[in-house]
């Protein structure tokens, strides 16, 4: 197999430490003493990691925001995969238009989407509702899991389900054990991205949670209302400490390549 | 069957302090569960539009400004039996809303870097034109209080008035914007903008600079000599069929001398009520007693006239 | 080849596609219709919204070359985060697919990194490394010689494109690792032998293959940087406003709803007709690879 | 008994034809192959047959009933693909298990049909390998293993041995028939081996150009080819130009200097065929002279220039010296062995 | 003189050891051919010289350069690949003309060479087809055309012709041999046709698990074969088991009722290889009864049950009339043709 090569390597390194800088500076500002942002010069101080123990309801958005996000992923993949492969296989009339609805969460402002979900769930009595804010959470995370699932999809070879149908899988089988693994990176991907795009979203979401719905941005949007300090940058990195840590052990239990790569032998 | 009460109110430590002080007390004497919904003054103001005809809040505390706005679009009801030794500032027309709280609007500067670079504190509103300051201001926009007491106390200055403000747009943009960093409204940027260096001079009020200053951080407030401006924290019940008479009760909680002294203490609100004494080492930066009597309160039945014209006119002539 | 005999065909795509379809009706279409129809309502500072059936904002944005320039500025900004995002996402996805297993999971979610931490924290970053005389790298170059003045970053243009552009990154990235997934390796090496040098390869083998995967990416890169209210508010700062910072004005500080959805529906209608358009370009271009 | 059964089948891809009229019946157990040259439509007739393709005209039936109507899942086929369509996320085992895990057999038994099959083609010891990681004839073998373990009772192959040497080849040969024959498995076996073709099937079926050119028994097909292309698509032929000289008497089929009494019914230039195999070396028979001589293993090609064009012959490698090359010969055959063509068509 | 080398070359996966010990010196304009069962390490030789695999020991050279040290665009190989690896998203005609662009060949004259290179290959009339719409023998003749187009000095094939009908891959290869003497391209081909190996190879390189067995002439290796190995793979072979028996002077060579005098400096049980075509019916030597008679076109294939154990004959299908099956014949070779086999060796 051919290996990148020095130049590759070079690129490689400048592209991950710029993507990195930006939040190493904001992990390494939470270590700091003072009650501003400033980085560490002299010590360090975990106070700020400290702090987040005496807010309990940062805690609490931690989780609702993890589950909404795990929760709506899910749900958007259940409806984006058949939807991504009918797209990708079968040229029929309105495919490009059912294709354009599909993407147009992407397409706008979030502050729009938030008022308008907002006004429709209140005209129809679902006001307030953790319901509602899953319901748009799987609208807005769904172009994702379509696009990835589209990108896996296309061009896929055809002739491994022809085998498999032979064999006598049909329908669901045919979908687990054949179609879905061969394209199991880009579900992955496509999960994962929703995920993140729901744990993330802020605009949105300011407008549907409601006390006891209110997700980790929304917690931290409302706290820095009159101040901006390092509990923002401590929240930061716990969270990226807690993804770390989840992603370790999942590589050492599980095996991470098997989880993006697909279980399709390693090596090649 | 227990009732839920749902106040809308400011995040951060507004709420902390709203949570902490004043709903236990509420809730155990009215046998009744408070739901806080956190979100500025914006959101809470679109939440209402969004829930017209259908509305979930029943109190709402949100600025001056967007409290006109809420009580012209009919979102509030009257209160009843306000107490009488509130302050004139602090009455809204026809006691649809009542003032909770009082800032004053004038200059935050940066003492350190001051101190370090020499210069000296700035002490009026022309002061935002020294080219010194060049790309370190921060104003907020116009359709933040601050921002309209910026263009107002400017017009006013210099011969124009809440009728003509001409004068005001001219010098800002003019003499002021090359100074402007950003028309920034959220007070979370503005302190990350003064914690990173960036700005170091700001309009702004009494209530956030204390807070920040709280911190640790070295910033100070200047009542400039030209004058500072009110700004007014408010709270109002919100009009729905069958509302509840406690929203009237929740508000006039807020207006008890024990509520007012924590929110002196916690958020450097000036107290609304001649009769609340202000313990000294809480009043450095607060508008009260004499500080508050010289303040300057613009009249909102001109502005809110117009404010919208004034908006599309700063969006199309500041901000580009 | 179908799978599936051609004359099954008819049905198929649509019972796949029913339930996804049943979901946005239900909770998409309904509400985006009632923000068309807001876009159409009158508005007043003291009536509020009046659901008349007008033209009034729609004429506004039409003769108003305030609008036009935003819109000008929200797809300029987006066609270059797109770009950057392709130029640089694309070819990182190509050498990660190249390392071995675990250092490729590793990486891979070293730049999946960025979409971890909010929005707030990502840009007190930029700021914290580009903002003013006291960014670490205006500093760090300002005391190599390097640079006189700091690096303006903060309330510029290519703050935010570089800033949207660090975000959207991974959605580039993840996209084009998922299309290269595909790859047959021996198809390199034919070319390979055929006298091809890497950029070549790259460019004339691997690219047309990967090019659905691209696609994807760069649709959701395009679509997402010209509604991102964000990043564009935060580093832009009000004196950049794009379309989403307009709408965002408009819905929560004037309370101008039908000005603000007019916005909103033409930067839909926009994007829908960019992405579409782009979209079956690129598609009849590589016709052969999105079979 | 008509086990299946294509009726006047056709396949279009878009404007162009590429399986036409093609109606074929095949009874329970035997075993047919399809033989064409490349690009003649043989896996496109296959895989109407196994239903991933619709054909456009036609019908086929199985057992009596129509094949689009009955889902490819319970058809009962056993297939294999010319290129090969293993499951790239599954091991050899998971490969060839999948069908009987569809069929639900037991774990025990499944375990070990599937062990007796990777046995059988020659793959025991690689039930954890992934197919990447397999050479070519070891990826097509797990195919075979794939479509034989489920014990189909149809078996379509597509080429199913064109990666394995020629040992390996007649084991699976073998295992083939044997299959075929113990379980009376209907098999369609498409191949461009006409060896295999020959030695395994019950009938050959010539295809040229999406048409069937003849369909008959192996022995038929090579020495009664039904026109000019199945003689020169099976085995080598050699065509030789003659004339039949009238004036003589009796009439002589002469070409150069070499002659024979011709047959009645026919007059004029004619084109002798003859096998090379049928030609031996002599002291009669045609001048010729040895081009290049090349060795196969079990038999010699020469290939000669005799005054009636360029001859191919072949000769047993029965260790005795054979003619070199630039060396003169003779050429001759039995008037039996050669057969006749005129202006147009077999005599 | 040694154009390409190979110096004990091996090559690993993980703990497996895939090709060991390869030392080849192929000379300039050489043709070679690799054989060898399924899975033995051809495509894994191949893929090192190409460059595309780095060996695990040994060196590989190029006109005395080591190999690694070139860029694999600069070698001039011309590669076929046993999964074709064609260029999915380019016609025919784009895929062929791919290598020639990367030379900057003029337009004019890429076009004229691309229309040639498929022309040649069959294949006019196809320039503007996908990969995917072609069959499997369209599809490795593009690979074909490919290599062929730039005109390499180098050729490495692997399994170039394996889905091609059997008139067609002649044609394929008198064009190998063709261009390979016309332009001195030094070509490698890996193959599991042993026809094909003996008749286009000047040397062939017969594998097994990783190693040489024999490198030679096609006939050397044929009527030479340097290990049972090779002998079993090359053609068949039948094995019969006969003893020496001492007691009898001259001491002679006995398998059942057959026996010959005996060749000195061996003794007690040995084993006869003889080829099958080397064996003839007749009324003497051993007794056998035809089990099946299968019909292979130019020859016959019989199987029969002799008194030393089962034993195939080979016979040109010379048109006399043949045995049938079950009928009870005689076999017999002539001594020269059988080769002795001791406890351990080749005699
Ligand atoms: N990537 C790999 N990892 C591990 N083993 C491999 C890999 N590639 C090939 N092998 C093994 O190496 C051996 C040699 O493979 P190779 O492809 O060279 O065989 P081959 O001689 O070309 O066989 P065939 O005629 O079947 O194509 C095989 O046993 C195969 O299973
Ligand atoms: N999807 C397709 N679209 C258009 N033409 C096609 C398609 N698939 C095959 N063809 C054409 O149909 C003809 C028959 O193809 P088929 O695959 O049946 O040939 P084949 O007899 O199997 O040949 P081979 O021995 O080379 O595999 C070929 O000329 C091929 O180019
Ligand atoms: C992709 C998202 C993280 C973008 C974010 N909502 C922004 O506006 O910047
Ligand atoms: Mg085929
Ligand atoms: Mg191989």
């Amino acid at each position: 197999m051919r290996t990148n090569g020095p130049l590759a390597l070079i690129f490689h390194t400048i592209f991950v430490v710029a993507m990195l800088a930006p939040i190493v500076v904001v992990c390494l500002v939470a270590f700091t003493p003072e009650g501003y942002l400033s980085l560490p010069t002299t010590s360090f101080s975990l106070r700020w990691f400290r702090k987040i123990a005496s807010y309990p309801e940062f805690v609490h958005a931690f989780w609702v925001s993890l589950g909404l996000g795990a929760l709506s992923s899910l749900v958007a993949l259940l409806f984006a995969v058949p939807a991504a492969l009918a797209i990708a296989r079968y040229s029929f009339r309105g495919r490009d238009a059912i294709a354009a609805l599909f993407l147009s969460p992407l397409m706008i402002p979030h502050v729009v989407l938030g008022i308008a979900f907002l006004r429709f769930f209140t005209a129809i009595g679902m006001g307030g509702s953790f319901t509602g804010l899953l319901v748009a959470h799987v609208v807005v995370v769904f172009p994702f899991a379509l696009r990835l699932t589209l990108a896996a999809a296309t061009g896929m070879d055809r002739s491994v389900e022809m085998a498999a149908v032979s064999l006598g899988a049909g329908g669901w089988t045919l979908f687990r054990r054949v179609t879905l693994p061969l394209i199991l990176p880009g579900v992955i991907s496509g999960w994962a991205l929703a995920f993140i795009q729901s744990f993330d979203d802020l605009t949105m979401t300011v407008f549907l949670a409601t006390p006891g719905t209110e997700t980790l941005p929304v917690r931290m949007f409302l706290y820095i209302q009159d101040n901006i300090d390092p509990l923002v940058t401590s929240v930061s990195a716990s969270v990226i400490a807690i993804t770390m840590t989840a992603l370790i052990l999942l590589d050492r239990f599980y095996g991470l390549d098997r989880v993006l790569a697909g279980k399709s032998d390693p090596g090649r | 069957q227990q009732k839920t009460l749902y106040v809308a109110g400011y995040g951060g430590s507004f709420e902390k302090t709203i949570r902490d002080e004043v709903i236990p007390g509420f809730e155990q004497s009215n046998g009744v569960k408070v739901e806080y919904v956190a979100g500025n003054s914006t959101d809470t103001l679109a939440k209402l539009q969004a829930q017209k005809g259908n509305q979930q809040i029943d109190v709402a505390i949100v600025d001056d400004g967007p409290m006109y706005q809420a009580i012209q679009l009919g979102f509030c009801g009257k209160i009843e039996g306000l107490p009488a030794d509130l302050y004139e500032a602090a009455r809204f027309k026809d006691d649809r809303a009542v003032g909770i709280g009082l800032v004053a609007t004038g200059l935050m500067y940066n003492t350190k870097v001051f101190a370090e670079k020499g210069w000296a504190p700035p002490t009026s509103w022309n002061d935002l034109k020294d080219p010194k300051y060049q790309k370190q201001i921060v104003i907020p926009p116009i359709n933040n209080t601050y921002g309209l007491h910026t263009l107002l106390m400017l017009a006013r200055m210099n011969g124009g008035s809440e009728a003509n403000v001409d004068t005001g747009f001219k010098i800002i943009k003019t003499d002021i914007n090359s100074n402007v960093l950003a028309y920034e409204p959220s007070p979370g940027k503005m302190t990350e903008l003064f914690q990173s260096g960036q700005a170091v001079l700001a309009v702004w009020g009494t209530g956030r600079v204390q807070s920040f200053a709280n911190t640790g951080f070295p910033v100070d407030f200047v009542y400039p000599k030209e004058g500072a401006a009110t700004l007014l924290t408010s709270a109002c019940p919100i009009t729905k069929p069958n509302a509840s008479p406690l929203a009237s009760a929740f508000i006039k909680m807020l207006l008890e001398p024990k509520t007012q002294l924590v929110l002196l203490k916690d958020y450097g609100y000036g107290p609304v009520l001649k009769s609340v004494v202000v313990p000294p080492e809480l009043g450095k930066m607060a508008p009260i007693g004499e500080r508050a009597a010289k303040l300057y309160t613009p009249d909102w039945v001109i502005i809110n006239d117009k404010r919208e014209e004034w908006t599309k006119r700063w969006n199309r002539e500041v901000e580009r | 080849m179908a799978a599936t005999a051609d004359t099954r065909d008819g049905r198929a795509p649509w019972a796949l596609t029913a339930p996804a379809l049943m979901l946005f009706v239900g909770v998409l279409v309904i509400p985006l219709a009632m923000t068309v129809m807001l876009s159409f309502h009158d508005w007043g500072q003291y009536k509020g919204i009046e659901p008349v059936f007008i033209l009034k904002n729609w004429r506004e944005i039409a003769t108003d070359p305030y609008y036009a320039e935003m819109f000008w500025r929200t797809f300029r900004i987006a066609l270059l985060t797109t770009l950057i995002t392709a130029m640089f996402g694309a070819p990182e996805a190509y050498i990660l697919n190249r390392m071995s297993g675990r250092w490729k999971s590793f990486f891979l979610l070293v730049i999946l990194g960025p979409l971890l931490i909010s929005v707030v924290a990502r840009t007190l970053g930029w700021a914290l490394l580009f903002g003013g005389n006291n960014g670490l790298v205006n500093k760090l170059l300002m005391s190599l010689g390097l640079i006189g003045s700091p690096l303006p970053f903060m309330f510029t243009e290519t703050g935010m494109v570089i800033a949207l552009a660090h975000v959207m990154m991974p959605f580039m990235v993840l996209s084009v690792w998922t299309a290269l997934q595909r790859l047959d390796p021996q198809i390199e090496n034919a070319a390979l032998s055929l006298g091809a040098g890497s950029f070549t390869i790259i460019r004339r083998i691997v690219l047309p293959q990967i090019m659905p995967g691209v696609l994807s990416g760069a649709i959701i890169v395009f679509s997402l940087s010209a509604s991102a209210f964000a990043t564009p508010a935060i580093i832009g700062g009000r004196r950049l406003k794009v379309a989403a910072t307009l709408a965002y004005d408009e819905f929560l500080n004037t309370l101008d709803w039908p000005l603000g959805a007019a916005v909103a529906v033409l930067l839909l209608v926009a994007l829908v007709l960019i992405v579409v358009g782009s979209n079956a370009l690129i598609e009849r271009r590589y016709a052969e690879v999105f079979r | 008994m008509s086990f299946l059964e294509l009726d006047r089948v056709a396949k279009q891809f878009g404007p162009q034809t590429v399986v036409d009229d093609f109606s074929l019946t095949v009874g329970k157990g035997e075993f047919v192959s399809f033989l064409g040259p490349s690009g003649c439509g043989k896996t496109t007739t296959l895989q109407m047959i196994a239903g991933f393709l619709d054909p456009s005209r036609g019908a086929i039936r199985l057992e009596g009933r129509d094949l689009t109507a009955m889902q490819p899942a319970k058809r009962g086929l056993g297939v294999v693909f010319q290129s090969y369509a293993l499951f790239p996320h599954m091991t050899a085992a998971e490969n060839v298990a999948f069908g009987l895990e569809m069929r639900r057999v037991p774990r025990a038994e499944c375990r070990e049909r599937v062990r007796a099959a990777l046995e059988m083609v020659g793959l025991a010891g690689y039930e954890e390998r992934y197919p990447r990681r397999m050479s070519g004839g070891q990826q097509q073998r797990v195919a075979l293993a794939r479509a034989l373990v489920i014990r189909p009772s149809v078996l379509l192959l597509d080429e199913p041995l064109s990666n394995l040497d020629a040992k390996l080849r007649e084991d699976m040969q073998i295992e083939l028939r044997q299959i075929q024959r113990n379980l009376g498995t209907t098999t369609i076996l498409v191949t461009h081996d006409q060896n295999e073709a020959m030695s395994l099937s019950d009938r050959i079926v010539v295809m040229n150009q999406g048409c069937i050119e003849q369909i008959g028994t192996p022995q038929e097909t090579y020495e009664r080819p039904a026109s000019a292309f199945v003689s020169q698509f099976l085995g080598k032929t050699n065509d030789l130009a003659a004339t039949i000289d009238l004036s003589a008497t009796p009439r002589r089929l002469a070409a150069g200097s070499w002659s024979v009494p011709a047959p009645a019914g026919i007059a004029g230039p004619v084109t002798v065929s003859i096998r090379p195999e049928r030609i031996g070396f002599g002291d009669a028979g045609i001048a010729a002279k040895i081009v290049t001589r090349i060795f196969q293993g079990n038999h010699w090609l020469f290939q000669c220039e005799s005054e009636c064009g360029p001859v191919i012959v072949i000769r047993q490698n029965d260790g005795q010296p054979q003619p070199a090359e630039g060396e003169a010969v003779r050429l001759a055959w039995r008037p039996e062995d050669m057969s006749l063509r005129g202006a147009g068509g077999v005599a």
